[in-house]
């Protein structure tokens, strides 16, 4: 089929470029320039989806963002498909490959049209919640039904194979909308030396001048357009942005704008040799003043069968022929409330199609281009309107009669007109989404009989976004606001004179107010007329919610979903709102303003997610070491951001170990030899001050006063409500110098924590805080061969009674200076070496060179873990959740009760919940059956004869296997455990098995301690 | 302030030492020299990082003394003395970051603490924790706007100028020590990831990485 | 009350249905009720409903300020499930799990609740063991619940990523499988209608503006219509109540914060169950309509605005991407914010205030749709007797000052 | 997106820098030891969480590190001031209201629940919070 709609002449369209593409499979040509609406309609396709709710054969109605039917499902391969894009604004291109998403078995002859057909009525609005209900079982069945009809487009099943951006912008002025008011805004603001961004949604700028009729300067209004766009793109304090959607306004004057760069070249995006585009990007915007300059969306009129393919918007009926060079049809009804309406009558007869006639709700229509209609003989009806339309998969004729709109009755006899396309116009509602999205609340205006943009912060609107209509006032308008914004944002605004262009004025008689036509039988009982196509809402369906008692526009918005379609209710929530008005004898105020939220038209999550996906998702945090890790195949646990080793498998006859049997052996390797952990990732804090000291006292729960320089101190923190928060060692440097260490995960907060306490409660307190988690790194050498080992690297003396347990000394090892700590997470003598972080490979290998006669063992948390268990040693996140105090720990020697400051905690000790003594306390448990490792989380009963639901008195917070013991051991919380030691405890477990464990010390192994203090 | 632990952790001898940035270019090499790249990337590895805390009017005094430059007292600004090798840059109202020649900065720590005595005020060597990367370029800006919700047109982020802030999901210290030279003070432990952020982000426009 | 079946719907075709009748009425405000129930939104008018039916006592108002259901109810995800750490908060809403089974005909309203079931994703170490612990909490509460590995999950949900490759990969979750969603407006709707139907009054644009306490009793409510007397008072208004307790003279360890939301377009069917994870922090599941149906994290400053920041926003659908590369084509259509009022142990305030009569049931943080008929439940028996009913006595404010907090963000961490 | 003027800093800052911490001017009880579990309670979890002009603890996290005090209101989340630890407030909910009130604005305070509540109301909201000190 050739482009049978496509005119001879005119247009923006390149005629030498032919585009190739496919629609539900069958080829078609259009040509650069084109939408694929445009080349859809040129091409004499009628039919492009099916409805949502009834099926009902759909055709395009407008020409932008507002376009409720057009949804189509782009792409060519599966990794490039894109669900439900709006053909009036996909630019068409070479290949383009597109698919309606409703119709079986396919969008012509579609089968569910004949169920909506039958079915329609029996599918009011809410018709789910009056029914599926019986019997209860069958719910789940009925639903998987109602599923099967869901949805427009599908999604794609395979990964995205382009990517986004995101580019974060600032400027003084950002204008939104780049027609007439937009280009006047900006030009205005960027002559004045403001940092200027313009953005348009369209392909090309220009806006509403792109179809214009009108002169500017006496020649035709694009040229203007050309002549303000040259000026701005050779401004280096502006930035242009095509085919870019402000899509949500935020806080702050923080505007989101959604650039698709290649979305008009391909399904993908192009690349030249390594180097590759984005697919879309976008911009975060913070500006200083924002210019709304959207515009107007035309209103269609509510008549019956007004969703039958060829009734359309005046207004897209004009732009299809200037813009794209497209007629849509033959023989043309206008049916109009206002002047600006008429373009669309004379656009036809001069694209050579007839016009049948201009049905006009008014008595006495007469602006010029009334006169100009009357001077061309086209028939005018006036007091009138299309009641219904006639057809079914294309219009074939109109029905018209007189009407009495505030009655709301037909008021004469019924003509039928024969056409084949109806174009209507109700007036024109301003752009008011990005306003409302800050929250604000819109205004109604009787005069424009619209809604304006309520008041914002550093907001101006300009020109149809605020209701000014006529071309004159509406630049005129443009460069008031730009220059208002401009010196809202701080800068002189009166360099420019002279911009203003002449346009020769318009007079334009005034508007009517309509939105549902009367039709001659009730709305319950008239073909369906439809408000919200794209959800199939139905003025009767408004009617029926209005009965039911939604009063609100917001329930009514519910209960029919009207406005919650992908296009948001752009056509239909102002026709929605009068109608509902009118059955509650209401005015549009009073039933609700219309709250619109982001996105003011979707965008994919790839836009949204940028760059922060696959290896970018989130930071990978790596020690200084991590490439000898990786180098050994260590198999990773993430901690935080961070990457730790987790176990170090070996290969034992060509078989890789598994994680029990590479823990084992590690375990067994510390216990009888000598191990060695990277621990670098835990949190360092050094500490300086007079009062380092007395800080210290404050935060953690013991004692720090007479801790000596070169010794070394365990310490827990809590919070101000009892609960402990982190724990770590701290050591003494210099009587005030000190340097602290935090759990892995508690790092960045326990850092916080500290200028928190400083700079708000105790800024009298002469310490100073820096981390220096990233600049040590961290080996610890543990086991009964640590000291030989160590000693063969060290100038420090490592005699035991020299440098004792919990003592740390300074010195170098492998010829690199190193502090090292004497302690100890494993129960065995242990030796943390810190250096520089720079030098750490350079010690470790030094340390595996000479451990190899030790046959020293490198090995992971989960080994880690094990030791520290088996010594009863907490791990905090882990034996503790953020409702464990020191106390239920058993850590009394760890608190200072009698310290003269009230420490962060003390207070909330003494709550009576906090006294309690049957309050869940830390203990040991070790299954009566030496093979059982008892499941982590697994819960504690004491009476495992009890029915559901049990009473549970606490739960394993570590269990593991220990090689060293031979038999499996657990740590856990027990409600008055402390007092019910040797007593036997029951976890009944998911498979029905009840395991039996005996209440111990959590102190598995040495509790003496003579292991880590030799 | 006096009582306190200096420690050179800087070795006597020369053991071999690594960059937080050493296993970024070992696993993911350095992409090929391009013509008409973007934007150049080049680690100043090894300098002397040191944090300064305490009062502006005690520091400055002795600051001036030892490395002859005045201390920045104003927000976001940067200090270079004539080589341009050693700088100080405001970090908050009581905080300095002092970069200097790799090597210098433990006699630097030593000579500070003489002439501050008894002050109330800290210094702390974070030399090891921390690098430093340059961007250069005709796209560098357009790089950075992609990855820091900070200002960095000429206007808002002139040369002495220098901040902490956002970098895509880490921190980074951003500076803008010479007309055409941004710097990046990355940590240690985020230095692969901003490193790849980069090399990502400014794919589009050729990237090259000196060594 | 006009009983609702298929049969009726095909009878009402006939009439062109011309004869559906309101839901609810819209009636005058009497001088003085029994109960006046301050909040129309789920929880209100459950309150109300089960005062009704269950308690007899129909001398009842629900006041609310703007539209009835138009708060949180019309504002979340729709998840619901029971599958809590601690017994106090297992216990209520399981109570409410089990009124979600039944619902729809005990309110002759399809509230369209479908047991779809519900994963909570581990992607560490730790979260497994915090999933372990939960499950098997679960299972000795007598709630459905299972611990799967990362197969496991494949097997339920193809289409997302379980890989190693993951940055987070995910390593097993906990699937509770009565657990689901249900259609959130027509929940507020139903229980209005059954509790006008059985005489209660909702008051609909009628808004609060103070108390009328004497001797330190309740004995009504200011309202913008004029004074309305009442012998109990419970007020249910989420993100509003720490402004009515203020009226009232005391305050609540409460915090009103934005909650955002978000939908795509609509999909054909591809996402079966309703998948959370804490740790990458985002929800997901999809709508009878086709619409994903995504929550974002909760903002950490006050806000009464019903916005959020739109950084969380993107740190949610960058969650949803890691989860489900497949996605990044799909599009967002909408987000939106609710106003939600969180404790500080993120669990509910059930309880008697220091006005005697007046009641509040309030601080459900980011988890009050999933409770709606068992907090309703619960509050009317509480409100019909004058003390609190069992399930909601743990949940009284007095444990802010004696210690005895339900912390579920301990270990559960999954309080949405 | 709040732009968040840092005082100390001295310039406008992309809200991805800071962290919110709360209500600001909470003190510690200077005794705890003497404060009563109840008066304990209220310093851990009570917070006035005012629909309307709020006094908040920021801290500058990817910045200067320093914590400061925001005024801010909960519903326009329009930021009124910004100032320093130790600093006291110069916009408070009294100083709005009267301000608001000047102009003919309704302002919305800790005591209503919504802008445009009847001035009458004012009365009635005193009346009850005498009420409940009875």
């Amino acid at each position: 089929m050739s482009q049978v709609n496509r005119l001879s002449q005119g247009g923006r369209i390149d005629r030498s470029r032919q585009l190739h593409f496919t629609f539900n499979g069958k080829p078609y040509v259009g040509y650069a320039g084109d939408t694929l609406a445009s080349a859809l309609l040129a091409n004499g396709i009628d039919i492009v989806n099916r409805s949502f709710k009834y099926s009902r054969p759909r055709g395009i109605v407008a020409a932008g963002a507002e376009e409720p039917n057009a949804i189509v499902q782009l792409g060519s391969s599966e990794a490039t498909q894109v669900p439900n894009v709006r053909a009036t604004q996909q630019a068409l291109y070479e290949g383009l490959t597109a698919r309606s998403t409703n119709g079986w078995p396919n969008v012509q002859r579609d089968l569910m049209g004949m169920v909506g057909k039958l079915s329609g009525t029996f599918m009011p609005p809410g018709f789910y919640y009056k029914t599926f209900m019986a019997p209860a079982s069958l719910w789940m069945t009925y639903e998987k039904y109602i599923r099967k009809s869901a949805g427009l487009g599908r999604s794609p099943t395979e990964p995205d194979p382009d990517s986004y951006d995101h580019i974060n912008q600032h400027c003084d002025v950002l204008v939104i909308g780049a027609g007439p008011a937009g280009l006047a805004a900006a030009v205005t603001a960027a002559r004045n030396g403001a940092r200027v961004i313009l953005c348009d949604e369209q392909e090309e700028m220009g806006g509403s001048l792109l179809d214009s009729r009108e002169l500017i300067d006496d020649s035709p209004a694009v040229q203007w357009v050309d002549r303000v766009i040259d000026e701005l793109a050779a401004m280096d304090n502006v930035t242009l942005l095509p085919r870019t959607t402000a899509n949500g306004y935020h806080d702050h004057n923080f505007v989101t704008l959604h650039e698709r760069c290649t979305e008009h070249l391909a399904d993908s995006a192009p690349a030249s040799g390594s180097r590759r585009q984005a697919r879309s990007r976008m911009h975060r915007v913070r500006a200083s003043q924002v210019v709304l300059a959207t515009g107007a969306h035309e209103r269609p009129l509510v008549y019956a069968n007004n969703d039958v393919p060829g009734n359309l918007l005046a207004g897209a009926v004009s732009t299809y022929i200037r813009r794209y060079g497209v007629a849509p049809g033959q023989k043309l009804v206008l049916s109009a409330t206002n002047d600006h309406a008429y373009r669309a009558a004379l656009d036809w007869r001069e694209a050579g199609r007839e016009v049948v006639a201009i049905v006009d709700a008014r008595a006495n229509p007469q602006g010029d281009l009334v006169a100009k209609a009357r001077t061309l003989g086209i028939p005018i009806i006036t007091e009138s309107a299309v009641i219904e339309a006639k057809g079914a998969e294309r219009v074939s004729g109109a029905r018209v009669a007189k009407i009495d709109a505030t009655r709301f009755t037909v008021a004469g006899e019924v003509e039928e007109l024969a056409c084949d396309t109806i174009a209507s116009s109700g007036g024109y509602s301003p752009v008011i989404h990005l306003s409302s999205h800050t929250g604000t609340r819109p205004t109604w205006r009787d005069d424009i009989l619209g809604f304006v943009p309520g008041e914002v912060k550093g907001l101006t609107s300009v020109g149809g976004a605020r209701g000014v209509y006529p071309l004159d006032d509406v630049i005129r308008d443009g460069i008031d606001g730009g220059r208002q914004a401009t010196q809202a944002a701080g800068l002189d605004a009166n360099a420019v004179t002279g911009l203003v262009p002449q346009v020769s004025a318009r007079e334009d008689g005034a508007a009517c107010a309509l939105y549902q036509v009367p039709h001659l039988k009730p709305s319950m009982r008239a073909p369906k007329q439809f408000v919200d196509l794209q959800n199939d809402v139905t003025a009767a369906g408004i009617e029926l919610a209005t009965r039911e008692g939604f009063e609100s526009i917001e329930h009514v918005k519910r209960y029919t979903a009207m406005g919650f379609g992908t296009d948001q209710g752009k056509l239909g929530n102002i026709n929605g709102m009068a109608i509902a008005a009118r059955c509650l004898h209401r005015s549009i105020p009073e039933v609700g303003t219309t709250v619109f939220r982001p996105n003011y038209t979707p965008v994919t999550f790839g836009a949204i997610v940028g760059r922060h996906c696959r290896d970018l998702f989130d930071p990978e945090r790596y020690t200084a070491l991590h490439q000898w890790h990786v180098e050994q195949g260590a198999e990773f646990e993430d901690v935080g951001q961070w990457k730790r080793p987790w176990y170090f498998p070996r290969t034992v006859n060509g078989k890789k170990e598994t994680l029990h049997e590479a823990v084992a052996r590690e375990c067994l390797a510390v216990r009888e030899r000598v191990g060695i952990l990277d621990a670098s990732t835990l949190g360092k804090i050094d500490i300086q001050g007079a009062d380092a000291r007395e800080f210290l006292g404050r935060v953690y729960t013991n004692k720090w006063a007479k801790l000596a320089p070169g010794r070394v101190r365990y310490g827990l923190m809590c919070k101000d409500d009892g609960m402990l928060m982190d724990d770590g060692t701290t050591s003494c440097l210099g009587e005030n110098h000190f340097l602290m260490t935090t759990t892995t995960g508690g790092a960045a907060g326990v850092m916080e924590w500290l200028e928190l306490w400083h700079q708000t409660e105790w800024p009298e307190l002469d310490v100073y805080f820096t981390s220096v988690t990233d600049h040590w790194a961290t080996m610890t050498v543990t086991g009964p061969d640590a000291r030989k080992l160590l000693a063969e690297l060290t100038d420090i003396d490592l005699d035991k009674e020299q440098f004792k347990f919990m003592d740390w000394r300074e010195g170098t090892v492998a010829g690199v200076p190193a502090r090292v700590f004497r302690i100890s997470f494993t129960g065995e003598l242990a030796y943390e070496i810190n250096v520089q972080a720079n030098y750490a490979m350079h010690v470790w290998t030094a340390l595996f060179k000479h451990g190899e006669k030790y046959d020293l063992t490198p090995y992971g948390t989960e080994t880690m873990h094990v030791l520290r268990a088996e010594k009863g040693l907490i791990i905090v996140g882990q034996d503790t959740d953020g409702s464990v105090t020191p106390e239920d720990l058993g850590m009394q020697w760890a608190i200072g009760y009698d310290k003269p400051y009230s420490w962060i905690g003390k207070r909330a000790l003494s709550r009576s919940d906090t006294r309690r003594t049957d309050r869940k306390q830390f203990v040991g448990l070790k299954p009566k059956d030496p093979k059982v490792v008892l499941e982590e989380g697994a819960q504690i009963v004491f009476d495992p004869n009890q029915s559901i639901p049990m009473s549970m008195v606490g739960h394993v917070t570590s269990s593991y296997y220990s090689p060293t013991l031979g038999h499996g051991f657990a740590l856990a919380v027990v409600k008055g455990g402390h007092e019910r030691m040797g007593e036997t405890v029951y976890l009944p477990m998911v498979d029905g098995k009840v395991h039996e464990a005996e209440i111990v010390s959590p102190v598995f192994l040495d509790p003496k301690g003579e292991r880590q203090n030799v | 302030m006096s009582d306190v632990k200096e420690f050179d952790t800087r070795p006597a001898g020369s053991p071999s030492a690594e960059s937080p940035l050493a296993w970024s270019f070992h696993r993911r090499g350095t992409p090929p020299r391009e013509a008409g790249a973007g934007v150049t990337l080049r680690e100043k590895a090894f300098l002397g990082h040191m944090v300064l805390r305490g009062g502006a009017i005690v520091l400055d005094e002795a600051v001036r003394e030892v490395l002859g430059i005045t201390l920045p007292a104003r927000p976001n600004t940067l200090a270079l003395d004539d080589s341009g090798e050693r700088s100080i840059q405001w970090l908050s109202p009581d905080e300095w970051l002092v970069i200097v020649p790799g090597g210098e900065e433990f006699a630097l720590e030593g000579r500070l603490r003489e002439v501050l005595g008894q002050a109330h005020y800290s210094i702390v060597n974070v030399s090891g924790g921390q690098t430093v990367l340059t961007l250069r370029g005709e796209k560098a800006r357009e790089t950075l706007m992609k990855s820091t919700p900070y200002d960095v047109h000429p206007q808002a982020f002139p040369v002495g100028k220098g901040v902490t802030t956002v970098f895509a999901k880490a921190t980074v210290i951003l500076r803008r020590p010479t007309e055409d030279t941004w710097e990046l003070v990355l940590r240690r432990s985020f230095a692969d990831y901003c490193y790849r952020w980069l090399l990502d982000a400014a794919a589009e426009y050729g990237v090259t990485v000196e060594r | 009350m006009q009983r609702y079946s298929g049969f009726g719907l095909v009878k009402h075709a006939l009439s062109h249905h011309e004869n559906w009748q309101r839901q609810w009425r819209n009636p005058t405000p009497k001088k003085e009720y029994d109960v006046i129930i301050v909040g129309g939104g789920g929880h209100g008018l459950a309150t109300a409903y089960y005062l009704a039916k269950e308690h007899g006592i129909t001398n009842v108002a629900v006041i609310e300020k703007g539209w009835l259901g138009g708060g949180n109810t019309a504002r979340n995800t729709t998840i619901v499930r029971s599958n809590y750490l601690w017994d106090e908060a297992a216990a209520l809403y399981e109570h409410s799990m089990k009124l979600w089974e039944g619902l729809s005909q005990d309110l002759n309203y399809n509230v369209m609740f479908s047991q779809r079931g519900v994963l909570n994703l581990g992607h560490t170490l730790q979260d497994m063991r915090d999933i372990q612990r939960r499950v098997n909490a679960n299972r000795l509460n007598g709630i459905d619940s299972q611990v799967l590995d990362a197969k496991g999950v494949q097997e339920l949900v193809p289409i997302m990523d379980c890989s190693k490759g993951a940055r987070y990969p995910v390593m097993g979750a906990s699937w509770q499988p009565r657990a689901g969603v249900a259609r959130h407006d027509a929940v507020a709707w139903g229980f209005a209608r059954g509790a006008d139907a059985r005489g209660v009054d909702i008051l609909q644009q009628t808004e609060v503006t103070g108390f009328k306490i004497l001797d330190g009793r309740i004995v009504g409510v200011h309202t913008n219509r004029g004074d309305i007397g009442a012998k109990t008072v419970g007020c249910v208004a989420a993100g509003n109540s720490g402004v009515l307790a203020k009226m009232a003279g005391f305050n609540l360890p409460l915090e009103s914060h934005p909650l955002q939301a978000l939908v795509s377009e609509p999909l054909k069917p591809i996402l079966d169950t309703v998948v959370m994870s804490n740790h990458v922090h985002g929800y997901i599941s999809q709508s009878d309509k086709g619409d994903l149906v995504i929550g974002a994290g909760i903002d950490g400053y006050l806000g009464y605005g019903q916005r959020g920041s739109y950084s969380t926003v993107e740190h949610t659908l960058q969650a949803i991407v890691e989860m489900f590369p497949i996605f990044s084509r799909v599009r967002m259509n909408r987000q939106w914010g609710g106003i939600v009022d969180t404790c500080p142990d993120a669990c509910p305030i059930l309880s008697a205030t220091p006005v005697k009569g007046l009641f509040f049931n309030c601080g459900w943080g980011t988890g009050g749709f999933k409770a709606t008929p068992g907090s309703g439940h619960v509050f009317a028996a509480s409100l019909a007797k004058g003390e609190m009913h069992p399930i909601a006595a743990p949940f009284s404010i007095d444990r802010f000052h004696t210690g005895a907090l339900v912390d579920e963000h301990g270990a559960a961490g999954v309080a949405h | 997106m709040f732009h968040i003027y840092c005082p100390y800093c001295e310039e406008h800052r992309e809200e991805e820098e800071f962290h919110p911490k709360g209500q600001a001017h909470i003190q510690r009880p200077a005794d705890p030891e003497a404060c009563s579990d109840e008066a304990w309670g209220d310093y851990l979890f009570f917070r006035d969480n005012p629909r309307g002009v709020h006094h908040e603890l920021w801290v500058h996290a990817v910045g200067c590190r320093k914590f400061f005090n925001i005024t801010r209101h909960t519903v326009s989340y329009e930021i009124l001031e910004t100032y320093k630890m130790g600093e006291a407030p110069t916009v408070t909910a009294k100083s709005v209201s009267e301000k608001d009130k000047q102009a003919g604005v309704q302002a919305a305070t800790g005591g209503w629940q919504t802008v445009g509540a009847r001035p009458e109301s004012e009365a009635l909201n005193d009346a009850s919070n005498q009420g409940a000190r009875v």
